[in-house]
């Protein structure tokens, strides 16, 4: 029974890991429609960046956990501007080869300009701490990790729902021009949503580099890929769907990790995906998706 | 004519921490400048990008060149098809850190590995497992890199019973987890905490697990291979009292101030960017072919790899004599099992194992 | 011909169509009118199988199409054009219109020996532009190229929703002639969706008037616009038919 | 209010406005005639910036805004109703008309002019929640003026409003023009309904080929028969 | 007033199909012919090296193709397509390899495989089969979604399909090399198959399939309501793309006699989805121009990057840069050209547009 519970509260970290990071590219998604495969380093260059600032002398956990969200904001900006401007609009396909085509980049640099080995990072270690109740053992990350996926969810859903510069990036997701017909400064607007996405990004670099204490040249891709699909199980564009789809990964992963017999552990990827596919047969607009029949209107 | 030996090394993608390039170059070099009588090495080196299929197709580009020995990524789906199309030129596939079966199970007749297969590293660390007291040991098994993470770990559990211990359980993971806290609660769970985990994963997955599992305030032993053998390791577990009761067995004494240590550190003022034990495999690796196409008096391909098999072996980095006229395909050598104290790595034992699972 | 029955549709809380009903003969060009959102695009919907109506039936020269899919619609004879312009922009405007002829020649044979894509072309003046990419097209040709591709299914109903929208007098005129020639030539049953009350008179031989989703007047052209209640909900008191 | 001088507009090799020189006194409704293609939305689409004048001034209130972004165009008192609706069809009813009021900050007088524009088209009430695209074309139509007032511009462009209007909205619309007229805003109208738009015009341009061939009262458009017809075209 | 109000629709021949056959064969094998000038080129001067880098070239070019029929014609994006690669290249492995082989590699083989060997054609079709069962399992599931949900889809077919090469060790042998697969063909046969494989694609384009496939990847509403049956064209689609790639699969085996399943995984599908993307998916033509200059373009820098030494100066080594280049190119690509090099006409449709041009 302890067993089990200490198993669910490891499914909820892992979930809110994924949700953190599908949040991110949920946001983005529901801007401009882009498959931002990139995500993944942008937690990198904000993880690189800590490495660094770490290696030329600092040693403040705090100036390191500013500096890896500040890195990464202003990381998904830079993104934006040069990579992502060009292709707002283009079909989804074109957005999301540009995005993998900045992916490789981005890790190749990092190998050409640090190295391509594992670099260790130690400094924000401390934020890694095993806290004990009764024969529960909660590592400090994992719940700081689901209080800042839950408080970033319910930010955003408010953030996007009600305030006026949310509502202008939903619109901006369709129709740039007009929105600047509205008055508002739509390119300032746009980069908001980065700027949000890429905090997001260097949040969960925070906790990964607490976690892991190095950096590697793909750190974030195999995350991406899995928030990518939490995403599209939720319900793609949909952040709440995000994050719903994010737990929901967390929990058929850890619950396959223990559920299945050992000699068929190799498995757990493949039942995963087997898994996700049966849910997107039974809803292929995601579990929070609308299901809006359309008809010759367009929503 | 000059010794050509080409090396598909894996620079980037995930083998880069387990070069062997630098150490091979600073070995060329030093004999280079010895020019004691031997002929001149030619180095060629490439990154093959830990992809098995550039790795075959920079073998042929070396044999072109007219190398005698050459390598590739260090696991049988590269080096197998570049044995093959090695056969014709007659030239030898010499893979420094190669520690799999399949090459000698494949019936090639042109391979070398520098290292000691895997059943030789499981039964050492059983050994200096057992040795300490440990009794009961949870494995950790992934299918991600063939044998060497999921049949090791198994080797390794057969010996260690054989010996009188017990394998409590055996966990599943995936290459790059990053996160273990599922398979730390599994052992948790387990009715009697095992006073052993044994793993075979890479850096820095396996780091981060010593990290884990000290933070979830597991302290029995954690054993491992090779692939810990990298100064990475300490970087990333961060505090030295962690790192107490981590062995792991490879391939030579490193960090104690072994001749190992003395041929990076010479190296490392010269220049070369080396890293740690692979290094001093590659160095063997180019040691070796001097010497034999020294006794030899020939860098025909063919006659030197006769040589390199020469009764006797011959002086290396990471031992003092290297043969591999007993078994053709591996060296017989003493297999190091690492330990540390106080952060400093300790050597726990360093004899060949005689209990060894699976071969022959 | 068409004969829809007590055809039903609701979104959420709008019910878009309650127990709608029309007819349409083959030859016979029938205009639907009504005020905006009454139900005029949902109910072509319905009948092209674009949306599947929750009650009714619909059935066309005696084929029962209730609730079956777009695709089949069209291959049992349904053409539409769509009030939001729809064209494979990146295939060229013969490809437009090929694509709904490659349908009509595997299904409806009889009607397909009737087409030649180039006359088709020629006659909604497009075969200067065969080899263009339809999204580059001015507004104008893509209407007619719209309907183009729709006539080269050999069409048995037509529904065009909204073809003189933004087109001026002159333009309007030319598309009520040519419309009239489809009639003539091909004799398919005509739906013509339209606020442009002059075009609507001009060319339909009866009107069938939506009101919030319901039918609330239908017959010949003249004795429709007697109704004082179509007067009401459609033109307002003080405008004169 | 508005001066425009030697507008030009290229879209590459073609030229849709060709040294177009028009101005609109305060208060004034002007009506914007002509055939299709004759360059009618490309002269409002770059009066608001969409598209970038190839050549000529345009000046607002004494300010030269030629090279002033269409946001800050909209913030100084202008905006259009853009041909072809242009609603978010992903956002609903409600935020489409919140977010044409993003550059006001009073709250109380933003909810107010909502409520005007439900009572004006009851059926956006109906649908206030609902996602603008799924709205039928009519609707849409009204949503997308009604959303461009929520700015409470100075002068309003309007880009045929009675596009796939029922002929009673139609009346309507234009009412309510003559209204806001009455309460002093200035407009620009462009229409295929030319009987409409005179209802309340105070002075007429046709434009054909992108040229404009006739300035003046609506009186003398009548006149001028031979305008009429190119109007109307053929 | 540009609509004729004349009095009959002409009653003229029927058209023939989109295009005719003829055409699009000749427009194919026009395409091929680079291909085939490269490989004939390579095999009679250049050294055995490159004789290797052609090979994966055109193992990659046959991928490409493969994928060029479904995301050219469908327009989605597929993360999936070297799952087929991995089940033909298995396929031929299991079946084809000697028993004495088997006895070593998957002695514990069910069904008794490792007692068999087939002859490699036999070995091939069966593989082929294989191949196309799996496609048209998934292909069902695909061809029921759009969008991002497809490729999601597809992804899970990689990397189910890679879990069970890695799993199912006593059929595969896991992450260890599958060898003493029968080494029986050539650059030739590759080469030839190739040319095949890109008229094949062509053809398919331009069928009336191909032309129904790709108006529905632009207006799914208006194909719909044109008669296209877009999940049945998706299906047929995706399978021949799927029998493609495993064409490939079986040929790589086939040359290099040792396989694994890490070859066939993100790796082959990164690289080969920017191979088509770069050329433009839209044509067949793009498909075999991005796969031209990405092998060449990367093996360029990849000989610059390990650190060489031009005029006695040592370059330093320059880790990543190929990485670096490739996704420069990509992005830059789609920024300034995205529908790819070739934008959307095939090779024969521009030299006919040049010599009308010209004339
Ligand atoms: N897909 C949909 N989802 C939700 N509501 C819809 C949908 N389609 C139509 N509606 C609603 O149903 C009603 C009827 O719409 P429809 O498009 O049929 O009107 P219409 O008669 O064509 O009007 P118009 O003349 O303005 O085009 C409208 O109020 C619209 O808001
Ligand atoms: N984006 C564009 N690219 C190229 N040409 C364009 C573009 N927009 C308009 N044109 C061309 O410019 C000319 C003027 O177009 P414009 O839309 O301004 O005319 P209009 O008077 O508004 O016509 P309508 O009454 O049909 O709305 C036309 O010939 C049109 O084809
Ligand atoms: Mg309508
Ligand atoms: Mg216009």
């Amino acid at each position: 029974m302890d067993y089990l519970f200490q198993q669910l509260l490891n499914a909820l970290a892992f979930g809110a890991e994924y949700s953190l990071v599908a949040l991110g590219l949920a946001v983005v998604f529901s801007i401009m429609g882009l498959v931002n495969f990139a995500h993944g380093e942008i937690i990198g260059v904000s993880a690189y960046s800590v490495f660094l600032a770490a290696a030329l002398g600092l040693t403040s956990p705090l100036v390191a956990v500013l500096l890896a969200v500040g890195a990464a904001a202003l990381a998904a900006v830079a993104f934006e501007r040069v990579a992502f401007r060009p292709v707002r609009y283009a079909p989804t396909t074109t957005g999301l080869l540009t995005a993998f085509g900045v992916s490789i980049v981005v890790q190749n640099l990092f190998m050409l300009l640090i190295s391509p080995k594992p670099q260790s990072v130690s400094i924000l270690n401390g934020l890694n701490q095993m806290w004990f109740f009764g024969p529960f053992a909660v590592s400090s990350l994992q719940v700081l990790e689901l209080v800042v996926a839950a408080l970033a969810i319910v930010g955003l859903v408010l953030f996007l729902n009600r305030s006026t510069l949310g509502l202008a990036i939903r619109a901006a997701s369709r129709d740039f021009a007009t929105v600047r017909l509205m008055g508002i400064r739509a390119n300032r607007v746009i980069a908001t949503a980065f700027a949000i996405s890429g905090a997001l990004a260097g949040i969960a670099a925070v906790f990964i580099i607490a976690r892991r204490g190095s950096v590697t040249p793909d750190l974030g891709f195999g995350l991406v890929l899995k928030a990518f699909v939490a995403c599209v199980i939720g319900g793609f564009g949909s952040l709440a769907g995000a994050a719903v789809g994010g737990m929901l990964l967390g929990f058929i992963e850890v619950g396959l990790l223990v559920a299945l017999p050992q000699q068929y552990g190799g498995f757990k990827e493949a039942l995963t995906y087997g898994i996700i596919v049966a849910l997107l047969l039974y809803r292929p607009e995601g579990l929070l998706g609308r299901r809006a029949e359309l008809g010759d209107k367009e929503a | 004519d000059d010794l050509k030996i080409g090396l598909a090394v894996a620079m980037t993608g995930t083998y880069a921490p387990y070069s062997e390039a630098e150490g091979a170059r600073c070995m060329a070099d030093r004999i280079n400048k010895a020019a004691d009588g031997g002929p001149k090495i030619e180095l060629m080196i490439e990154d093959n990008r830990s992809d098995p299929q550039l790795s075959v197709s920079l073998g042929q580009k070396f044999l072109d060149a007219g190398a005698q020995v050459i390598t590739g990524v260090p696991f049988p789906d590269a080096l197998i098809p570049t044995a093959q199309i090695a056969e014709p030129y007659g030239a030898t596939v010499f893979s420094a850190p190669n520690t799999q079966l399949e090459m000698q199970q494949a019936g090639l007749d042109n391979f070398i590995a520098g290292a000691v297969p895997d059943p030789i590293n499981a039964a050492a660390v059983a050994n200096a497992l057992y040795g300490k007291g440990a009794l009961s040991v949870a494995l950790l098994v992934s299918p991600d890199a063939g044998s060497y993470s999921e049949k090791l770990p198994e080797w390794f559990g057969e010996v260690f019973e054989h010996l009188g211990g017990k394998v409590v359980t055996k966990l599943n993971y995936s290459w790059g987890t990053t996160d273990w806290s599922p398979q730390i609660a599994s052992i948790k769970a387990l009715p009697e905490k095992p006073d052993a985990i044994h793993v075979c994963g890479v850096l820095p997955d396996v780091g981060i697990l010593l990290r884990q599992l000290r933070a979830n305030g597991y302290d029995g032993w954690v054993a491992g291979c090779d692939a810990f053998d990298d100064k990475s390791l300490e970087g990333t577990v961060g505090d030295a009292a962690s790192l107490d009761k981590v062995m792991f067995a490879t391939h030579g004494a490193t960090g104690m101030d072994s001749p190992i240590d003395q041929f990076l550190e010479q190296c490392k003022a010269d220049g070369y960017k080396v890293n740690g034990i692979f290094d001093a495999l590659g160095a063997d690796m180019v040691q070796i072919s001097y010497e034999a196409a020294k006794k030899a008096g020939t860098t025909e391909a063919a006659a030197l790899r006769e040589a390199m098999r020469a009764p006797g072996g011959y002086p290396g980095t990471t031992a003092p004599v290297i043969s591999f006229a007993e078994k053709k395909g591996y060296p017989v050598k003493a297999v190091p099992v690492i330990g540390f104290a106080e952060g400093n790595r300790v050597l726990i034992t360093d004899t060949p194992p005689t209990y060894v699972p699976a071969l022959d | 011909m068409l004969s829809v029955e007590a055809v039903s549709k609701t979104f959420g809380g709008v019910q878009a169509l309650r127990e709608a009903s029309l007819a349409c003969a083959a030859g016979e060009i029938l205009g639907l009118i009504g005020p905006n959102g009454a139900g005029k695009s949902t109910l072509v919907n319905a009948i092209s199988g674009t949306l599947r109506p929750e009650r009714g039936s619909i059935t066309l020269d005696g084929r029962d199409l209730t609730g079956r899919g777009a695709e089949h619609c069209a291959r049992a004879g349904v053409a539409r054009t769509f009030q939001n312009i729809r064209l494979f922009k990146d295939l060229t405007v013969r490809q437009n219109v090929e694509v709904a002829y490659i349908t009509c020649r595997a299904t409806r044979a009889k009607q397909a020996a009737g087409i030649d894509i180039d006359a088709l072309l020629a006659q909604y003046g497009l075969d200067d532009l065969a080899d263009v990419p339809a999204g580059t097209l001015p507004y104008g040709s893509q209407r007619r190229l719209e309907i183009a591709r729709a006539l080269a299914l050999g069409p048995s109903l037509l529904m065009l929703d909204e073809p003189a929208a933004g087109l001026n007098e002159g333009e309007s005129e030319a598309l009520a002639m040519a419309i009239e020639g489809i009639r003539r030539d091909v004799g398919c049953a005509t739906i013509v969706i339209d606020h442009d009350l002059r075009f609507i008179n001009r060319l339909c031989d009866r009107l069938c008037v939506m009101d919030q989703g319901e039918v609330i007047a239908s017959g010949e052209t003249l004795a429709v616009w007697r109704d004082p209640r179509v007067i009401e909900v459609y033109v307002g008191q003080a405008q004169p038919a | 209010m508005l001066t425009v001088e030697n507008l030009t507009v290229r879209y590459g090799a073609v030229t849709a406005v060709r040294d177009l020189s028009l101005s609109i006194g305060h208060g004034e409704l002007v009506a914007l005639l002509g055939p299709n293609g004759a360059g009618k939305s490309s002269t409002i689409n770059a009066l608001t910036g969409l598209v970038d004048a190839a050549a000529g001034r345009i000046v607002l209130d004494g300010r030269d805004i030629s090279r002033t972004r269409t946001e800050d165009r909209i913030r100084a008192g202008l905006t259009s109703t853009p041909e072809g609706r242009h609603i978010f069809a992903n956002l609903t009813v409600a935020e489409n008309l919140r977010l044409g009021a993003a550059t006001r900050r009073d709250p109380k007088g933003v909810r107010a002019d909502i409520d005007r524009f439900l009572a004006l088209f009851p059926v956006l009430s109906q649908r206030y929640g609902q996602a603008a695209g799924t709205l039928s074309g009519g609707e849409q139509q009204m949503l997308a003026i009604s959303r461009s007032l929520m700015s409470r511009p100075k002068l309003l462009l309007l880009d045929e409003p009675s596009l796939g209007l029922a002929p009673k909205i139609v009346v309507q619309i234009f009412d309510f023009i003559g209204q806001l007229k009455a309460e002093g805003l200035t407009l620009l109208v462009v229409e295929q309904n030319a009987a409409q738009a005179l209802r309340f015009a105070d002075r007429v341009h046709v434009v054909t080929s992108g040229t404009l061939r006739y300035s003046g009262p609506p009186a003398g458009l009548a006149d001028e028969h031979g305008l009429l017809n190119l109007y109307i075209g053929g | 007033m540009e609509i004729s109000a004349s009095t009959s629709t002409a009653v003229a021949t029927p058209s023939g199909p989109a295009k005719p056959v003829l055409r699009s064969l000749l427009g194919g094998l026009v395409t091929a012919l680079p291909v085939l000038a490269i490989g004939l080129l390579i095999l009679a001067f250049a050294p055995a090296y490159y004789t290797h880098l052609a090979l994966a070239a055109f193992v990659n070019l046959i991928v490409v193709v493969g994928l060029q029929v479904f995301m050219g014609n469908g327009n989605i994006a597929n993360l999936g397509h070297s799952a087929f690669v991995g089940i033909g290249a298995y396929g031929v492995a299991v079946l084809a390899t000697p028993p004495a082989m088997k006895k070593l590699s998957i002695p514990d083989a069910p069904f008794g495989l490792a007692d068999i060997a087939l002859d490699p054609l036999t070995a091939a079709l069966c593989a082929l089969l294989a191949v196309g069962v799996v496609a048209a399992a998934s292909g069902k599931v695909i061809s029921r979604l759009s969008g991002v949900a497809a490729t999601i889809v597809s992804l899970a077919l990689l990397i189910i399909v890679h879990s069970v090469f890695l799993n199912w060790t006593d059929l595969f042998k896991g992450n260890q090399a599958f060898f003493g697969i029968p080494k029986v063909v050539g650059l030739p046969g590759i080469m030839a198959a190739a040319v095949v494989v890109i008229v094949l694609a062509r053809l398919f384009k331009d069928s009336r399939w191909g032309l129904q496939l790709r108006a529905s990847a632009q207006s799914p509403q208006a194909a719909a309501a044109v008669g296209v049956d877009a999940k049945r064209l998706r299906l047929v689609a995706w399978i021949l793309s799927a029998l493609i790639c495993g064409l490939a699969g079986i040929l790589y085996a086939y040359f290099a006699g040792t396989i694994s399943p890490k070859l066939f995984y993100f790796q082959q599908i990164f690289m080969t989805l920017a191979m088509l993307i770069l050329g433009g998916m839209a044509t067949v033509t793009g498909a075999v121009t991005g796969v031209i200059v990405l092998s060449v373009g990367l093996e360029f820098i990849r000989s610059i990057e390990s650190g060489v030494s031009i005029g006695g100066i040592q370059l330093p080594q320059l880790l990543g840069l190929s990485g670096v280049a490739l996704g420069v190119v990509i992005v830059l690509s789609m920024a300034f050209r995205p529908s790819g090099i070739c934008g959307r006409h095939e090779l024969d449709e521009q030299l006919a547009r040049f010599f009308r041009r010209a004339r």
